[in-house]
């Protein structure tokens, strides 16, 4: 796993804040994750909860001058739990979309990675209708398979669904699949760059339309909540203008995770 | 990586206690409900009949989401339409308990009911004939003689129940299977963590199996079994 | 709540989906379990030693584990095999292991058989003693004895036992979704809560769909005791 | 009606009019009887006349339609369920009553996961208080009386039917009811140990005990009795003392019932 | 030994020699015994002496430690388990004797699960293969016999304890074996039932049939057997013409077992 521990992300932003708050007057956010979401949201071999998601959960904490305090939450509960205030955001991944908004309120984005095309690398690609026959699998309920439902399928390329995404890497191992649609950071770190994945690529252009993969990823709270929401918002912006974001980042990726716009 | 391991056993700790309390509230509960489908009386019998079907009627995930996060939801409403700030948190150990409990009692209920059945009529006569109360009768004569009779379902909701602790951690509790879940996704192996959570699980089936050999044993005496 | 959402035709489509996997599943693998079942409790209580620890070794793995992990191993894990991979796609019976619903199908079937073979076979164990001579004394067979006398009397004071396994085996079959494509009734709801974010909604309606297959199943199983455990009926007549 | 010297006047057991059906199926018609403590009372009559079925319904292990029933005077109080069966209005009292009814049932009914002492010692220890060591010695007594030693420790199912229904006896004895109802007490003995048995009851009778017999046994109706009650369909069609009653039967049925007998 | 005109000289069943152990406790010393056609042999002796054991050895229910067992002249071939006991070394070989040897056993033993006409036509049809109409007329008229009627459709649980021994003597009729072993076939019955079903017996060993009967019923004993025997401790004390032996026993334990009749 990673050597370094989560502490150095809030670090910067330390010194910036008002002189020196013993820690026990700080208030506690209570923030859920989900932590099984490599490199976004994990645990290290020790049980510490890590990963991008977390390092800028820390620091938001910071530029808020609050302390974060993780509740792990595993997915099927984690809006109930939210509603019922056993903490009072979720920042685990979640995509903004808006019919996601009609049930919660979101912050602005804090990132947004593209989503690509996997096939057998050397695949001819000029458009959805160049992979037709061939098995995607894509993971239920994501973005990416709102995509591939809308441009692939009606393209003739047969979709499948699956609860999770290391077990589309499992089938096109075994031969079952053809290829996914995947976020980009994900499939890299969970195929490509492994052994499995020698011989596969990426094909066709970045896909980040709005219609299917909403406006990125946000933090998720309770509706009504504007004050937090406005703190939020001002945290984002401000670790994105003060280089704390750019650190974070280059921890985890080689680009820009925030994306365009 | 043997990080993941120590928390997966460590998680495996929290399945054996949560399973085993949920294991009394739901031997209680389902002694109680077969009681009161056997006894005879209209609104006792009906309320066991409603307990039973619908508990075993609605998916475990929804009644766990629906009893712990529906109840603090609803309580907290209540807070604040009374004007409070605070808000409660119930403890997510004694609701996985009770919640476990309460469904797997439900289970219970009608395997116990099916053994009771099995006992001969006679030997409950002959109690109440002794001048022996209900509770007496079911105590030292239908429980001591229904365990042999109870064990093979019994044994098969035990085991059930246990791999349904994972329930759990829809509660925040954090049981084997989703730390062998989280461990799987960090080091994105499938299949290593997964199967050592099998394994505890066969480990843990094996002594509860053997525990339950035992009982069998000790209240299989005085009885003959035909040889076909 | 937002109930207007679970009434969209589209969501009301993806429930109705869900219902028919999970009443196609349940009732294939409860039919082909119940087969596989009878057998094995045949080989538990036989005289046999070697088929005694056979099946028992059996239904201990199948009963100490997961049916999560067992559908994940039979789905996922057997398709690891370079073997099976280089059969797959024409060598009977592999080329079935490609298939989600034939490895869902096959999961289900083996894991019910596994608990319901313990559970007549207890039944079996439990056979008043003077029935089984009364039969002997007749000059039956041990098959027919088995057949005629141990086996309907059995079967029968199982029935209040599986009835708890179908229940079971009817919410057990939401883990059909850990192979892909299946879309039950569990899943269904999943579906809806991931994309509106409305979990009572969505769970409470699915609730409501197993509550009324539960129904049925346990009014078909009152009906079939009433039929065939009559002779345990409080004296009345 | 009563001829035994010992018995007092008052009536120990006064049972009214009892009313049975299974389904459409009427099997006692109105039955009465009365025991004075002291008196031994043979219910004699075919299989089916429900003789068991009357036992039964006298400590309400049958729910009667209709009857009443009182032990020393105490109405045991009575109200119809909604199947139109008589119940106790409180279990209490039932269960107090039932402690002095003890009964030796036609199948025995031995609890099977108890070995013989444990079977004779549960209702003294555990219903009526009896300290553990001094239910253990009565036990032993009586054991002992019906012909059985170095048993205790056996289980009823590795035991012959005689001995089976000695056990039972046993069982009833050692709670030392006031009344006692047996259900064909003998019925699985050989005459010597038929003999013997009758012999304690006989005994038992001279104490003072009441007793209510259900047998086959003439011999025992004739000897032991100071009452015979001959059940036909579901009513008495005849009774008296004993040796009037079965050497000059009044009823056409009665005789026809005796003749049957090869002895 | 054979008094019975009808019977040949051929001995129909033999037994030789039986020896029966539970645990520590030898119950059978070695029993021998003859029956030719027709013969009806009265077994008695106390309880507890082993004449329950002897019958379910004779059909192998209990696996004796010694012996040896022939119907017809046939012998049934044994070898001994790893316990020391006797097996049948052929399955078909004792299925197919003991579709000839009936029992009724001393519990009954009626299937719990099957009404009283599938209890008597189950052995018939699907052992024997009779046509199931034929069964059924069978089984209709051997309840008429032992005095039942209309209860064919009723489950054993919901009867009076006479009504199921004679359902259990009608079972073992209906197989028309050439050996019916009788273990206190009318142990529930009353004085005149007891007569009538000793009346079918009396027939049916009028008939030829072969009958070997555990009683406690001295009348029978002398009346319609032509031999009897008596039990003791595991040992036959004395046995023979039943005229002789009741009424003028050698042994001093018989006289004692006989004198405890209160008849
Ligand atoms: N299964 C068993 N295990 C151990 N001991 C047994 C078993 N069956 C019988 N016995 C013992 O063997 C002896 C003979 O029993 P058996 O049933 O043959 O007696 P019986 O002569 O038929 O007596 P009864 O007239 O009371 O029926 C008894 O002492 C009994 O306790
Ligand atoms: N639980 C029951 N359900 C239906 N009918 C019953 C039940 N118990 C007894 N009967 C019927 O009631 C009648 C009387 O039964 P009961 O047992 O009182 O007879 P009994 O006089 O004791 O006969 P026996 O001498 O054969 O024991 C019988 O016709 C019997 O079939
Ligand atoms: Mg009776
Ligand atoms: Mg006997």
């Amino acid at each position: 796993g990673k050597s370094e521990a989560p502490a150095p992300a809030a670090a910067p932003a330390a010194p910036a804040a008002a002189p020196a708050p013993a820690p026990a007057e700080m208030p506690e956010l209570k923030v859920a994750i989900d932590p099984t979401y490599e490199p976004f949201t994990f645990k290290t071999a020790d049980g510490k909860p890590t990963g991008f998601d977390v390092d800028i959960a820390e620091a938001l904490c910071a530029e808020m001058k609050r302390k974060c305090v993780y509740v792990e939450q595993v997915w099927d509960s984690m809006i109930p739990g939210l509603q019922a205030k056993k903490y009072d955001v979720i920042i685990s991944s979640m995509s903004i979309t808006d019919e996601r908004k009609q049930a919660v309120d979101f912050s602005d984005k804090y990132y947004a990675t593209p989503s690509r095309i996997v096939v057998k690398e050397g695949t001819a690609y000029t458009d959805p209708a160049s992979l037709k026959g061939k098995k995607i699998g894509v993971l239920k309920g994501s973005t990416q398979e709102k995509y591939a439902m809308g441009e692939l399928k009606p393209a003739g390329v047969n979709v499948v669904p699956y609860e999770a995404q290391d077990q589309v890497y499992l089938d096109i191992k075994s031969g079952r699949l053809d290829g996914t649609v995947a976020d980009q950071v994900e499939v890299n770190g969970g195929f490509l760059r492994k052994d499995e994945g020698k011989g596969y690529g990426f094909v066709g252009p970045v896909l980040d339309d709005i219609k299917y993969f909403g406006y990125g990823v946000g933090v998720a709270l309770r509706k009504g909540e504007d004050d937090l929401r406005n703190q939020l918002n001002a945290a984002i912006a401000a670790i994105r203008g003060n280089g704390v974001y750019e650190t974070v980042a280059k921890k985890y990726f080689d680009f820009d995770p925030y994306g365009v716009k | 990586m043997s990080g993941y391991f120590a928390s997966i056993l460590q998680g495996a700790l929290l399945t054996v206690g949560v399973s085993l309390a949920a294991l009394a509230v739901s031997i209680l509960l389902g002694l109680l409900g077969a009681a009161a489908k056997l006894s005879g009386r209209p609104p006792l019998v009906g309320l066991a009949t409603v307990y039973t079907t619908l508990v075993r009627g609605v998916p475990e995930l929804v009644l766990m989401l629906l009893i712990f996060y529906g109840g603090t939801i609803g309580i907290n409403h209540l807070l604040t339409l009374s004007g409070g700030k605070a808000t409660v948190d119930i403890n997510p150990f004694a609701a996985g308990v009770l919640t476990i409990g309460f469904i797997y009692g439900a289970y219970m209920t009608e395997t116990f009911r099916g053994a009771i059945l099995s006992i001969p009529k006679g030997q409950m006569e002959a109690a109440w004939a002794f001048g022996m109360g209900r509770l007496q009768t079911f105590l030292r004569i239908t429980l001591p003689q229904m365990v042999r009779y109870a064990l093979p379902g019994f044994t098969n909701n035990w085991l059930v129940l246990i791999k349904a602790t994972a329930l759990v951690s829809l509660i925040g509790l954090q049981e084997m299977t989703y730390l062998a879940k989280q461990a799987s996704s960090a080091t994105r192996e499938p299949f290593t963590f997964y199967l050592f959570a099998a394994g505890l699980f066969l480990v843990y089936t094996s002594v509860s199996l053997w525990a339950l050999r035992w009982l069998d044993r000790r209240y299989s005496l005085g009885v003959r079994r035909g040889q076909v | 709540m937002r109930w207007d959402i679970i009434f969209q035709a589209k969501n009301l489509a993806l429930y109705w989906e869900g219902l028919v996997t999970t009443a196609s599943l349940l009732a294939s693998s409860l039919l082909i379990g119940a087969v596989l079942a009878l057998i094995f409790a045949l080989a538990l209580t036989s005289q046999v030693a070697v088929l005694r620890w056979v099946v028992g070794a059996y239904t201990y793995v199948i009963r100490g584990t997961p049916l999560l992990i067992q559908v994940y191993l039979i789905y996922y894990g057997i398709a690891q095999l370079e073997w099976v991979q280089d059969r797959w796609n024409d060598v009977w019976p592999w080329i079935y292991f490609k298939e989600p619903f034939f490895c869902a199908l096959l999961a289900f079937s083996l894991n019910t058989a596994g608990y319901t073979a313990e559970m007549i076979a207890g039944a079996i164990r439990e056979t008043a003693h003077g029935e089984i001579e009364a039969a002997q004394a007749m000059g039956m067979s041990r098959w027919q004895t088995m057949r005629r006398i141990v086996m309907p009397s059995a079967l029968r004071r199982t029935l209040p036992a599986y009835s708890n396994e179908v229940v079971m085996m009817l919410h057990s079959t939401s883990l059909a979704s850990a192979v892909p494509a299946m879309m039950d009734v569990t899943a269904a709801a999943g579906r809806i809560y991931s994309d509106f974010y409305l979990p009572f909604e969505a769970y409470i309606f699915a609730a409501a769909i197993y509550l009324c297959i539960t129904f049925t199943l346990v009014g078909f199983f009152r009906l079939a005791e009433r039929r065939f455990l009559a002779h345990l009926a409080p004296r009345r007549h | 009606m009563n001829t035994n010297p010992t018995s007092a006047d008052a009536v120990l057991l006064d049972v009214h009019d009892i009313h049975k059906r299974f389904g459409n199926n009427e099997v006692l018609k109105g039955v009465s009887l009365q025991a004075r403590a002291g008196d031994v009372i043979s219910l004699i009559g075919s299989s089916g006349s429900g003789k068991s079925t009357l036992l039964r319904c006298i400590n309400l292990l049958e729910k009667p339609n209709q009857g009443r029933i009182a032990l020393s005077g105490e109405v045991l109080e009575l109200k119809a369920d909604r199947h139109g069966e008589l119940q106790a209005v409180n279990a209490a009292q039932l269960q107090r009553m039932r402690t002095r009814l003890a009964m030796v049932f036609q199948h025995f009914n031995l609890w099977a996961h108890m070995t013989v002492l444990q079977n004779i010692i549960e209702a003294p220890v555990h219903v009526l208080g009896v300290p553990r060591d001094q239910a253990v010695e009565t036990a032993r007594k009586y054991l002992e009386r019906v012909g059985l030693k170095g048993v205790e420790d056996r289980y009823p199912a590795h035991m012959s039917g005689g001995q089976q229904q000695r056990v039972a006896i046993a069982r009833a004895l050692a709670v030392e009811p006031a009344v006692m109802l047996f259900d064909e007490p003998t019925s699985a003995l050989d005459p010597e140990l038929v003999g013997e048995v009758l012999r304690v009851m006989k005994l038992l009778a001279e104490e003072g005990r009441t007793m209510l017999v259900v047998t086959h046994e003439m011999g025992f109706a004739r000897e032991v009795s100071n009452h015979v009650i001959f059940l036909h369909q579901g009513r008495i069609e005849e009774q008296g003392m004993p040796k009037e009653v079965l050497a000059r039967p009044r009823s056409e049925r009665l005789a026809q019932f005796l003749s049957g007998n090869l002895k």
